[in-house]
């Protein structure tokens, strides 16, 4: 005798609150499991690289904080670095420090922001991601300082960066990054050990160690499952490779792991940054570069570790000022190709914390 | 720092595990011809001195007379990283062998290729539309894909998909995309 | 029963129950059906307490409206949807001739039997229940429950370990979303 | 000015208890004619003044819950929480209520729609009841009946039943899961809270609310002490079926959006909500008077107004609800399940066994409740601590021995999987 169900289909998106945008899940269920997935994207999709290749190097800055909209620091200097590389041009110190110090913090703001919602979407009643946005707002504070713009900052330059800093800029940061390990520690004692949390997590979402690889999986999605890939190690970019840091990593690649990781990436990033502050040196702070710079033909392909995983740019030049192909490596994009095989058998709620922490920002997967 | 190796010293290791794989070397990248594109990826994920086990980006490039397919794949271990290009000639029907059976992290930039460039991928396991929806006429990163002259179309579906089928899951291999206006 | 309160009250309840229950039948959606079923059965409850049967009642409550309720609207909800739209039966000349049997049987009990007429003063009916089940019903009461435990048992042997036998479709992405038959 | 306290004290209008004034009108009504005829005007005004008063206090109360949860919830959440409308935000209820009710009604159109219309409205109707039997003070209940403890288990086994209408109705496969995942949680929670219950009136020998604070009255102590499982069971078990956020996997925001009111807008939607403020409420009512002796306080009751007491103790343990629903992430159904099933019932039946082996010993031996209640708190106290400690040393959800911290390499190439 077997019981006849029938599967029932369910969309959860591309209106849903844990989807973090547009994006949508298709799956098919059997009673509260997951038998089949499948992920509809698009939704956001507003065709990046045909546009970019419509404007000039220095116009698309801009386009790219509108990647991936928690991380925009981290999105600008992955596409300078590319035509700094198409271009040759060679950055200052005191712009490479910068570009550190900004990529560091804003690492710290998306991450929080990151295991703000992950917490949410394991159904904490807002709790967490409030207690993160007040990090994440103190950092977008400095932003706002540096470049006038919180969220899309578009403040580097290929060059460089767009502006010095101010005077009380690093008062502030210095201010910050004495306060920020109290409340990490206070963060990791309330959120690491929460029973509830422990059980919703461990053992959801298990990626095993050589799909992970295979899957072309970054960030903190490769190094829950205890593989320390990061390019600020091993392809450092910027001055990375005069810092002191760890890579922190997981054990099993479940979500608790993945968490784990983000939550000891905030302490990492504290770490950068207490070295990067005292040691910022003067100078210039971005070499002269034409407007409507005009790389020699050729292609290159530069690449961050942006927080939510490597992010490349692959930019083609036909010698003239918009690149002939202006592609991104992004990923959030990639990260979700584990998704069906993360989903499958899981119930509902596991897929949604499975999905939570994959970190995924819609704008960066549709571009 | 991971090293980009030069495109000789990985042909000429391509050269040592596959004699007739005619890989050419230009600059810092390789260009496979697509016939051998999968044995030359397959054994450059399994040698025991490059181990390309992670594709880290795939995409393609239309230089108007042909598409190209580049490749790039690193090797966590050794920490170096490598170009694969791949040229296809043709453009109405591009077709080039699909690399998800060795790299699973292809899927999904395989299918943003498709979906934009309109380049095939035999051997896809799931080869849809991802951005654009089923039907949606045209490839827009194609560099000829604003030359469709203007009033004389609009790209997109002449219908919703589930007018005329009834109901259920209506994108996939089974489904074929309606009759656009060209015909 | 006197009074103008519990008389109109009696009336109410009374048009209310034999309304839900004829509606019960005369429903075509058998959700419709249950529902009105529970509300035959909260008015029974408050019929009991027009009788002063407060225990009844609330056990009337409890496990008709509460659980039995819950436990037909389970089991609607997890069978296929195709049996649950309501159909012409061929069975209305037999349904009607066993239905009349049946209400024949009960009127003729209902005048045939010599009613006790009850006192007007009730003492609480919790503990007499409560008495009578473990003093003199103990046994028979005990002997219920290790039956109920038995049948429970027994449902979950019959339904546990045998998991829902769905093919979940080939691992990896060459598995496709299967569309749906009806 | 002592002439004036003490005529008012001791007149009908006492308002130590309400029920006083309202016992004096009926009176007075009864009074009429030749003394029973008009009986049947007593009787519906005492119905009316009732469902009345109930319902003047639910909605203000429910108003007030919503500013209460709301800035408490806030204040765990580090930010102030409503503050413009009114003094401190205090309008801010008022302003939803009246945004709710502004909002278009829709109905699915696919959905069915009595039904669907039905849902909100009878959701209301156990709310209303459970708060009919609760004693606000000595003389101050709706409706003093003798099984108030099964009636209350009674009335709140019809839940799951209108949660099954709202979300089948919607005709939303949310909402459905919704309704079924509100439907296995409720007949779980249901077990060990009557067990729970059983205890108390095992212990107390009485299943009128009333009569359970005149217990605790007439033995000077609060229930609690005495029974601590059975509390911490029916808070657990009554708090699930609650749907606030650890248990809340019925209207679970983050999986299935709102659960088996996804469909609902407008002041339908404004139900629910009060519903769920509503039920809140009753629980920690029911909870203040089982276990925390009700509206009396150890003798203050004679100059504070039981009601007063009772509402104070229903707002404090409110509280307690509010700071889990802030702080805890919500289980998954199957844990919340495996709870209820293997931590709770288990709880709640030890409990069960304990009371009737003490009430056995208490009563047939005929000891002095002086020596036997201290004798049996320690007991269940320790009894409890023991089991509860122990059972979550052996079923804690997860092993103790893993790692809590990532693991920090900076060598990575050394590390690199080869």
């Amino acid at each position: 005798m077997t019981i006849q169900t029938e599967p029932f289909i369910v969309n959860i998106g591309p209106q849903h609150p844990s989807t973090h945008g547009v994006f949508r899940m298709r799956v098919v269920l059997d009673g509260e499991k997951i038998i089949d997935a499948d992920m509809v994207v698009g939704y956001l999709h507003r065709s990046l690289e045909k546009l970019a290749e419509e404007r000039t190097y220095t116009q698309n800055i801009p386009f790219t904080d509108r990647m991936d909209y928690l991380s925009a620091m981290s999105n600008n200097l992955g596409y300078c670095m590319a035509v700094e590389k198409l271009a040759g041009i060679r950055v200052p110190e005191r712009g490479q420090y910068l570009r550190v110090i900004m990529a560091e913090l804003q690492r710290i703001a998306n991450h929080s922001m990151a295991i703000g919602t992950f917490i949410n979407d394991c159904g904490a009643w807002q709790t967490p991601l409030m207690w993160m946005f007040a990090e994440r707002e103190k950092i977008l504070d400095l932003f706002e300082m540096t470049c006038g713009a919180r969220l899309t900052c578009n403040y580097m330059r290929i060059g460089g960066v767009a502006f010095d800093i101010p005077d009380e800029f690093l008062p502030a940061v210095n201010g910050l990054l004495d306060d920020l390990p109290r409340k990490i520690d206070e963060y990791e004692k309330m959120l690491m050990e929460n029973e509830i949390l422990i059980a919703r997590a461990r053992g959801v979402g298990t990626i095993p160690r050589d799909l992970a690889i295979s899957a072309s999986l970054t960030g903190p999605m490769i190094r829950g499952c205890g593989i320390p890939f990061d390019i600020r190690k091993a392809d450092p970019y910027a001055v990375y490779d005069r810092f002191d840091f760890a890579i922190p990593v997981g054990e099993n690649g479940d979500s608790y792991d993945r968490f784990l990781v983000r939550m000891a990436e905030l302490r990492e990033s504290v770490k950068i940054l207490k070295q990067a502050v005292p040691a910022l040196p003067g100078g210039p702070y971005k070499v002269d570069v034409p407007l409507s710079i005009r790389p020699p033909i050729g292609d290159a392909y530069a690449r961050v570790e942006s927080p939510k995983g490597e992010l490349g740019y692959y930019i083609v030049s036909d010698g003239g000022t918009a690149p002939y192909r202006f592609h991104v490596r992004a990923p959030s994009y990639i990260n979700l190709s584990v998704l069906r095989e993360m989903v499958i058998g899981a119930s509902v709620a596991d897929s949604i914390v499975s999905l939570g922490s994959i970190d995924i920002v819609i704008g960066e997967v549709d571009r | 720092m991971t090293l980009e190796l030069t495109g000789e010293r990985v042909v000429a290791r391509i050269n040592e595990l596959l004699p007739d794989a005619h890989a050419e070397a230009v600059g810092k990248s390789v260009y496979v011809p697509a016939e051998s594109l999968l044995a030359v990826c397959e054994a450059l994920r399994d040698d025991a001195d490059l181990r390309m086990q992670h594709l880290t980006s795939m995409t393609a490039v239309d230089y108007v007379t042909h598409f190209e397919t580049v490749y790039h794949v690193q090797s966590l271990a050794k920490n170096h990283l490598a170009v694969l290009k791949c040229r296809i000639d043709e453009r109405d029907d591009p077709e080039i062998p699909s690399v998800v059976s060795v790299w699973y992290g292809a899927q999904l930039q395989e299918r943003e290729v498709y979906d934009l460039f309109g380049i095939r991928f035999a051997g896809h396991p799931d080869l849809r539309r991802i951005f654009l929806w089923e039907g949606f006429a045209g490839y827009p990163l194609r560099k000829d894909f604003l030359q469709i002259a203007a009033g004389a179309q609009h790209p997109g579906l002449p219908h919703f998909p589930k007018q005329e089928q009834g109901f259920g899951v209506l994108t996939g291999p089974n489904w074929t995309a309606p009759p656009s206006h060209e015909s | 029963m006197s009074g103008v309160g519990p008389v109109s009250a009696f009336y109410v309840l009374a048009v209310l129950s034999i309304g839900s229950a004829l509606m019960v039948m005369a429903a075509r959606s058998i959700i419709h059906a249950v529902l009105f079923l529970v509300l035959f059965f909260v008015s029974l409850a408050a019929m009991f307490v027009l009788l002063s049967a407060d225990f009844v009642a609330v056990a009337q409550l409890l496990v008709y409206a509460g659980a039995i309720g819950v436990l037909v609207v389970f089991a609607i909800l997890l069978t296929p949807s195709r049996e649950q739209r309501g159909m012409e039966t061929k069975f209305v000349g037999p349904g009607l001739l066993a239905g009349a049997v049946v209400a024949g049987t009960v009127i003729f009990i209902a005048f045939n039997t010599n009613w006790p007429t009850a006192s007007n003063d009730f003492p609480s009916t919790v503990d007499a229940i409560g008495q009578a089940l473990l003093n003199r019903w103990a046994l028979p009461f005990e002997i219920a429950s290790v039956l109920l435990i038995a049948a429970m048992i027994g449902a979950i042997v019959i339904v546990g370990g045998r998991g829902v036998d769905l093919d979940p479709g080939a691992a990896g992405p060459s598995a496709r979303l299967v569309r749906r038959e009806r | 000015m002592t002439a004036l306290s003490g005529f008012l004290l001791s007149q009908w209008y006492d308002l130590r208890d309400l029920g006083n004034p309202v016992r004096a009108l009926i009176d007075w009504i009864n009074g009429w004619g030749d003394g029973t005829t008009f009986h049947w005007v007593g009787y519906i005004v005492a119905g009316l003044i009732g469902a009345a008063a109930i319902g003047l206090f639910l909605g203000i109360a429910m108003l007030s819950l919503i500013w209460i949860e709301r800035k408490a919830v806030s204040r765990i959440q580090i930010r102030y929480g409503p503050n413009r409308t009114g003094p401190f935000g205090l309008l801010q209820p008022v302003a939803d209520a009246l945004k709710l009710m502004q909002k278009e009604a829709l109905t699915p159109l696919a959905g069915d729609k009595i039904v669907f219309w039905l849902a909100p409205v009878v959701i209301f109707i156990p709310t209303l009841l459970v708060f009919g039997v609760l004693p606000f003070g000595p003389k101050m209940t709706a409706a003093n009946i003798s099984v108030a403890v099964l009636y209350i288990v009674a009335i709140g086994s019809a839940t799951p039943l209108v949660i099954f209408m709202a979300g089948w109705s919607s005709n939303n496969k949310y909402s459905l899961l919704g309704a079924m995942r509100g439907i296995a949680m409720a007949i779980s929670y249901e077990i060990p809270m009557v067990l729970s219950l059983l205890g108390v009136v095992l212990f107390t020998g009485h299943m009128d609310l009333n009569g359970i604070v005149q217990w605790q009255q007439k033995y000077h102590v609060w229930l609690i002490v005495l029974q601590p499982l059975a509390a911490l069971t029916y808070f657990i078990s009554a708090s699930a079926e609650l749907n606030r956020t650890p248990t809340d996997i019925a209207e679970a925001e983050s999986e299935i959006v709102a659960g088996y009111h996804t469909e609902y807008s407008g002041m339908k939607f404004g139900l629910f909500y009060a519903v769920e403020l509503g039920n809140a409420l009753a629980v920690s009512g029911i909870w203040a008077t089982l276990f925390f002796g009700g509206w009396w306080l150890f003798g203050l009751d004679r100059w504070i107004p039981a009601w007063l007491i009772f509402l104070g103790k229903m707002y404090i343990l409110y509280g307690a609800l509010i700071i889990t629903r802030g702080t805890l992430p919500r289980l998954r159904i199957d844990q919340l399940l495996d709870f209820a099933w293997k931590f709770l019932l288990p709880l709640a039946l030890v409990n069960v066994l304990v009371v009737a082996l003490e009430v056995t010993i208490w009563q047939e031996n005929g000891i002095s409740a002086g020596i036997v209640l201290p004798v049996f708190a320690v007991v269940n106290i320790l009894l409890s601590v023991v089991l509860v400690v122990g059972y979550v040393q052996s079923f804690g959800f997860a092993r103790r021995q893993r790692p809590r911290r990532a693991r920090l390499i900076t060598d990575t190439l050394a590390a690199m999987p080869q």
